[in-house]
């Protein structure tokens, strides 16, 4: 994490774009965008667009990572190479196997994976344009895909990053508070149940800014969790539930 | 096994339809499915469209990096297209790398490009020698309900129409835009049992036993042909599809590729 | 395709090898040159030195690739490292992938593919020297070894380029008039039946122009027909068709 | 199948053990396995140190290489660090390139050597924009009985303490050390129903529904916090373990890091 | 194998390092250093620092690579990125997948292979600290880890390596004698039995010399089986025969 | 199972016939198949050779390239040598990245060249520290019936002895040929219960117990020996071995590659 002394990261109580610290970026989520998939998710997080396709349950492969007892859940983060200002190559770097991990690990609490057993619930999250924060927006495009490909939940995933900027803590930190702040802290959480599902934190914390950025994040995804639920109803009362997944498959 | 089953069942209702003079989505046979472009809506990309064929969807992104120009094109800048045909875009991409299907892909919207002289390689070296612009053309799928090629293509000359050159970023002054010299576009035609029809969908790409790709110019030229599948074509056939991909490209260059620059 | 204008592509009727419009290089074709393969042919075309080897029907690895109803027809393209200019770094390229689908499907439509379901038919063809026109020396080469390994075809294929050079259609390019030219347009088809079995084109023509070239290839199939069926027969009146192949298997 | 069932059972052994206040190895909840450090072991690397904590063996080499920067931070040196999980550590690791597991190992161990300063990557810089040093930092797992991350973080720190610069190598002169800015800790911990424990044994691991990794300072903040596994936690028990990893940490700073330079 | 003129090889009779012409390096054998690995070994020669582990026998993966007839045996020459001068990437080079081809081979004489049919016997040998002579102590590590593992042997293999430098046949070379002699010959034998299990020679050597350097690596073998040997008593009669492997596994 | 079945009814044969006294295609033991040897054969090699030694065939093919010579060898010019076991030429290839056998056979017959001196690195040297040519030797195998090593060595001295350096393509003035100071030639031997036969075929390779390739030079002197196979073998074959070696390697010499220079 660079520091970056001439910025000023808080003036007048407002950040650099004009949030208070508590506020999220502007949120679009639209469901069910993508014809072949069996349910999608296009997330905005201010800047950063983000497509989620579902597919599945379906046959696990190769059979050797077959679970006997629940489906195993794949999850691919991918960048698209002009989404970032130097292209990305194509194909996994580091950073985007452990982000992968990561967000399937902040999803798996919530799938019912005991309904299919040696089966496989795929999950593909592409990144089209990056702003910082974009695997908060995947889990969370991925969290309503899943809803809509109808695959069995307990519930949705809400997901947002705290960090610390200007000394202060505060909310969904956009690129520059990313790139020069002074520590990035993304959690998930099942909103209606307090429960956390990830966790990461980089940069530089005390323990009660920890505590503070937690308490703030956890709040936000209540927010989240809202937007996603609300696009959902929108979703089936559109009547679109009958839409005919089927063909050209 | 039973997915084996249901392949043939949808090549034959494909066919039983074209029989009986329809297709599956009530098209005519020389018609397109309706076209959606847009334009520059990718604030990373120096140049970007964003194209749709009913429900097929790709998204082109072109990247310009400052780079080393090929020893023995010291004077010429360097067009890279690829394509990704990434999982969420169809139950049958698998993550991997590139394969047959997206190599293809990427080379025919390339040699379409190249072969039309759509971009002025000498115009982006900047040092001979030395430097000169590396122009990324990616390709990025979404949604494949068939026809690629042409979703692709039509999508590259949209994204090369607005690209604006980061000069400031590498510390450069130079022009701001990119000159296109020509509109190829191409025109995807598959025969099936003798019925020739225009922008097949996945299931007419099932059911056909060929599949032509034809690429032609603002001035009624080629630039590009592509044969597909593992059948044979009679002559007429394809001189057939030859004709009609140049006069389907003329409809779709007027409606979308003639902005005024 | 790069312009070269200084080079004279046509002078008093002829082309910068001598040969006039609709004129072949010289092609030599032996049979059978390879031992371990179950069949075999080496191709020259002009300065082209392309050899074919064909493998099967056999097992086909791995199995999921299999055709419950069919032969599966592997083809690969390679060029030795010394082939070209520039030493040609070993393993496939994105040039060769692709040529090697193309040449896949030009051979498929004469293979009696059905008589062998879940089989591998194997095809291989190494460039050993390059000098434009290695796809359709390897398409041709590929048909010869196809027929001298026993395997059930409906016919041969045969293949040649055309393109414009100098502003004139002409047939099968040199490498020369390959990278200086304004078009090439290899095709394949199976000649006793005026069938088009791949077709590919780059550059630039106009629609006469194609029509134009697309008949003059026809007609060179035809030439290069006659020379593998005399080959093809020259091999087997040796009476070499006793060949014991299995021998160190 | 076998294997399956086999690890059941170790699962329910731990979590009997468990509810009756006991752990495999008869540690306390809050205790570490015994750790042994050492220090300059390897002479081929410009600092190594080896690390146990009870059976769990790691190796960590730093090696220093002049190299270029990264164009977008000209005056800086570049850190890389790696994990190799070889198959010699464990029955369940796999030669190949590296997975996911390896992946995460290397990337918390980094962050938290970044997220404290631990190097002042400006002081790698040899010259602006041509020449800086590349610190690779590779953690070699010899011995996997749990607990990789904090082993692998305390010989990263142990070993960038003890690195020579190899100037002399290279034809330049400049400072024979590096300076280390801060010491910060890894204190792992898993929760298995409901109880916490510090340092798991890989049966622990197996057993936990969560594991939370807390890195932290010399004064006390926090430069990491890592959460793995497929359930959720509640935030009194990520408070907790947080307070707890803290107090771990300087305890075994205490013990190991605060050497005198 | 660079010639290095300067370098006064011998001196006195003696070597750069002082030892005599048919003098082992310092050799250290720990049994049984690793806890996960049903065998192991850590072994210096000199400034060399090598660790073997064996797993197995166990299942074979890939299947289509079992053998049924007896136990396949991987071997994995490893080198550590920070065990040489100039860091080495991680993942196998040419260099490494020969070696382990090499020591594979001059181990598995005497691995009663057959005793378990489509089984998998891994060795896995990381090179910690490297200083010439590196496969030879992997392959004596390699043999005794076999033994600590319980694999049945008809007998241990002993390594080392002979060479030319100044002019001179000398035993197990040290870094310097390797980098600028004029002749490296590792051996493996199965030293009770005087069978050569593995040989390999670079550089030049006069058959009289070569013979001599066999002669003189053959006995050296034999004072390594006898170090070999008294280390894995060592082991047993620390009663440390009853560890416990299967915890944690 | 079939296939592994006939493979062992193939071993009983060789080895049947060899108590016998005959090999299967009635060669003395000691004897070669016949070799040819042909030079300068392809034109975009910068030299070249195909060798057949009965039915197996290998062409080997030498580039130069101008190149950066390894940083801690700054005045010597690079060899390179690769070999290709593509699957044309043998049932038992199969397509891929380089195998274990092609890695070895590529370094036994590279360490020939480099331990007798073949090539005098220092001459490769085009401007010290920053240009060098860079040889790359290719070993592309056509037909294995057996003996690769000597074939691919024989070829590779051969390529060798026909290199035109390519100075005008680079700009640059120099020799047009490369000296090759030394004729290593590789003569390989198995042993079949306990029969020593030079230059195996497929079949006897796979019958045999132990191979052993002797490469030795123009005055007797041995350039690389390579040990193949899970067998032990006596200190009196070996010696046998590597007499009969250098004189196979004699006579090779004489007829094939003691070209007035």
């Amino acid at each position: 994490m660079k520091k970056e002394g001439e910025i000023e990261f808080i003036k007048d109580g407002k950040r650099v774009d004009g949030r208070s610290f508590d506020e999220l970026r502007n949120i679009k989520i639209d469901v069910g965008v993508l014809k072949r998939a069996d349910g999608s998710c296009y997330f905005e997080l201010g800047n950063n667009k983000v497509l989620a396709a579902v597919y599945g349950p379906r046959e696990m492969h190769p059979r050797h990572a077959q679970d006997a007892k629940m489906a195993v859940v794949k999850f691919r983060y991918n960048m698209a190479p002009f989404s970032v200002d130097d292209r990305k190559r194509p194909g996994p770097d580091r950073r985007s196997v452990e982000i992968s991990k990561v967000s399937r690990e902040a999803l798996d609490p919530v799938i019912l994976r005991e309904y299919y057993p040696k089966a496989a619930i795929e999950v593909y999250v592409e990144i089209l344009q990056s702003d910082a924060g974009t695997r908060t927006a995947g889990i969370n495009a991925a969290s309503v895909a899943l809803a809509d490909a109808g695959v069995p939940m307990r519930d949705l995933v809400s997901s947002v990053a705290v960090g610390k900027v200007g000394g202060e803590i505060v909310l969904d930190l956009n690129a520059v508070e990313d790139n020069y702040g002074e520590a990035d802290m993304p959690i998930a959480m099942i909103a209606r149940r307090n429960t956390i599902t990830a966790l990461q934190m980089d940069g530089n914390l005390t323990k009660d800014e920890f505590e503070k950025g937690l308490k703030l994040a956890m709040k936000a995804c209540q927010q989240i969790y809202e937007l996603q639920r609300t696009a959902l109803i929108g979703r089936y009362n559109k009547g679109e539930s009958a839409k005919l997944k089927d063909s050209g498959t | 096994m039973g997915l084996e089953i249901m392949d043939d069942v949808r090549k034959d209702f494909v066919r039983n339809m074209l029989s009986e003079g329809d297709r599956e989505d009530g098209r005519g046979f020389r018609e397109y499915r309706e076209i959606s472009l847009k334009r520059d809506i990718m604030n990373k990309a120096e140049g970007s469209a964003c194209v749709k064929l009913g429900d097929t969807e790709v998204l082109v992104g072109a990247k310009l990096e400052v780079g080393s120009p090929f020893p023995d094109s010291p004077t010429e800048g360097v067009l890279i297209t690829n394509a990704e045909l990434v999982p969420l875009a169809s139950p049958e991409f698998e993550s991997g790398p590139p394969n047959e299907k997206s190599i293809q892909l990427a080379r025919v919207v390339d040699r379409g490009i190249r072969g039309s002289g759509v971009i002025d390689l000498g115009k982006l070296c900047i040092e001979e020698g030395e430097k000169v612009w590396i122009l990324f053309l990616d390709i990025h799928v979404l949604d494949n309900n068939g026809n690629l090629v042409d979703a692709a293509a039509l999508g590259a000359i949209a994204a090369l129409q607005n690209i604006r050159v980061p000069n400031e970023k590498y510390g450069l002054t130079g022009e701001e835009t990119l000159q296109v010299h020509d509109t190829p576009v191409a025109v995807t035609m598959v025969e099936i049992d003798g019925t020739i029809v225009v922008d097949p969908t996945c299931n007419e790409e099932n059911a056909a036993t060929n599949r032509l790709t034809v690429i032609s110019n603002a001035d009624g030229s080629l630039s590009g042909l592509q044969k597909t599948g593992s059948y044979g074509m009679k002559e007429e056939t394809i001189v057939e599809m030859v004709e009609l991909g140049i006069e389907k490209a003329g409809e779709i260059r007027e409606k979308f590729l003639n902005v005024p620059s």
